[in-house]
């Protein structure tokens, strides 16, 4: 399946990526083992994403737990705690 | 409703009237105007930077208004967020509730802004004289929010 | 703290941008405005004349106020109330509070309207299809005003 | 003793009267017997001051109750519960 992945603030400045298009042997996968798999690709990433940031993700604009289910076309997105007002 | 984000400053006033005056059966308009700091856990704040999530922000905006919508008797409610680089004594964020009595509009309105702190996907980032970083959520917003799920 | 009882229009935005800019400490400005509805209880008002108690509503507001202060950590207050003859989309009150932390100034602000409402010494005189008639205190306006004595 | 009494809204316009200057032979009078002794007026004063409408007082601008006493010089006020805001 095609996803594309959006990251958000700390982690946007960190990983020095905003946007990256995916593609994934999965037919589906929650958001738990999307983590796991991009905290493979190094330290940085790891703690970015598995670390103590609290990192919230979001599938299509709609806030969800690690449990939550990716399908193919979906939007997900990965940032800190949020801060705003 | 009317919900924006947007870099430009707004004209909190001119947003109060409009909800008020938009219909005779308005009898109280409660409003949050937020403003840039100069100090911030005793570091003087030179800019702040707000990121945002186009889309999802604009999105969970309108689920947080139709939420107070279903939660108390208002009549409409404008929300303007800015995003980009502010400076102290700059507006952040407007939160206005025009309602029939009072009580509903005050409930609204802080109901709006506790959810917007702790759902809206907005980041802080605060240059002082120590250099840049990110704001950490904090504990308080989420007690503050948590009060409306008993 | 500013109080004000006269018989002109104000401008809330301004009165609002007032408390804002006067202290770069401050990070919240919560207001209230009330305008004069076009129906009540089911009659439509063609005006509402609002007579006072010139020195005791001003010290009566100053007294409310001071007691915000007391209660809440909060910067400063501004109440600008208009007595005379209104019509309906008329403002008749402002309530505006400033202070660090946003819930500090939602509760200073109701506080400040419920007691308004059940203490200071204003009128209201209602002219309608069926002639004039003096309004009648609200028993829910006592009963805003007595959670706050808990 | 020498009061000022001041009337508003309902009473002031039932009664006709805004303001009264009041000379009494007492030296100090419980608000409550201020209505009393008004009351003996008329029907009318009697209906505004110990009726239904549950009329306020006020001593030198100040809310009292009932048995608040009023001295010399003092500005009292007569009212119905107030409806601003």
């Amino acid at each position: 399946m095609k996803i594309k992945i959006f990251y958000f603030a700390r982690l946007k400045e960190t990983l020095k990526f905003s946007t990256e298009d995916l593609e994934l042997p999965d037919e589906a996968l929650s958001i738990l083992k999307l983590k796991a798999l991009l905290a493979q690709r190094s330290d940085t990433w790891h703690e970015m994403l598995m670390g103590k940031l609290k990192v919230r993700g979001a599938i299509n604009h709609e806030l969800v737990d690690d449990f939550a289910e990716i399908h193919d076309g979906d939007e997900v997105a990965f940032f800190p705690p949020v801060t705003g007002g | 409703m009317t919900i924006r984000v947007q870099i430009q400053d707004f004209d909190a006033g001119f947003e109060i009237s409009k909800l008020r005056l938009a219909r005779p059966d308005v009898g109280a308009v409660v409003s949050f105007v937020g403003q840039v700091r100069d100090l911030n856990e005793g570091n003087m704040v030179a800019a702040l930077t707000l990121e945002h999530y186009p889309g999802m922000t604009e999105k969970s905006l309108e689920a947080i208004v139709t939420q107070a919508k279903s939660r108390w008797n208002i009549m409409d409610a404008t929300i303007i967020h800015r995003v980009g680089t502010l400076n102290p004594l700059d507006q952040i964020v407007l939160v206005a509730v025009s309602s029939a009595h009072r009580g509903e509009a005050f409930n609204a309105c802080e109901f709006i802004m506790d959810y917007l702190k702790t759902e809206a996907p907005f980041w802080k980032k605060e240059t002082t004289d120590e250099g840049e970083q990110w704001l950490d959520a904090k504990e308080t917003d989420e007690t503050a929010r948590n009060r409306w799920k008993k």
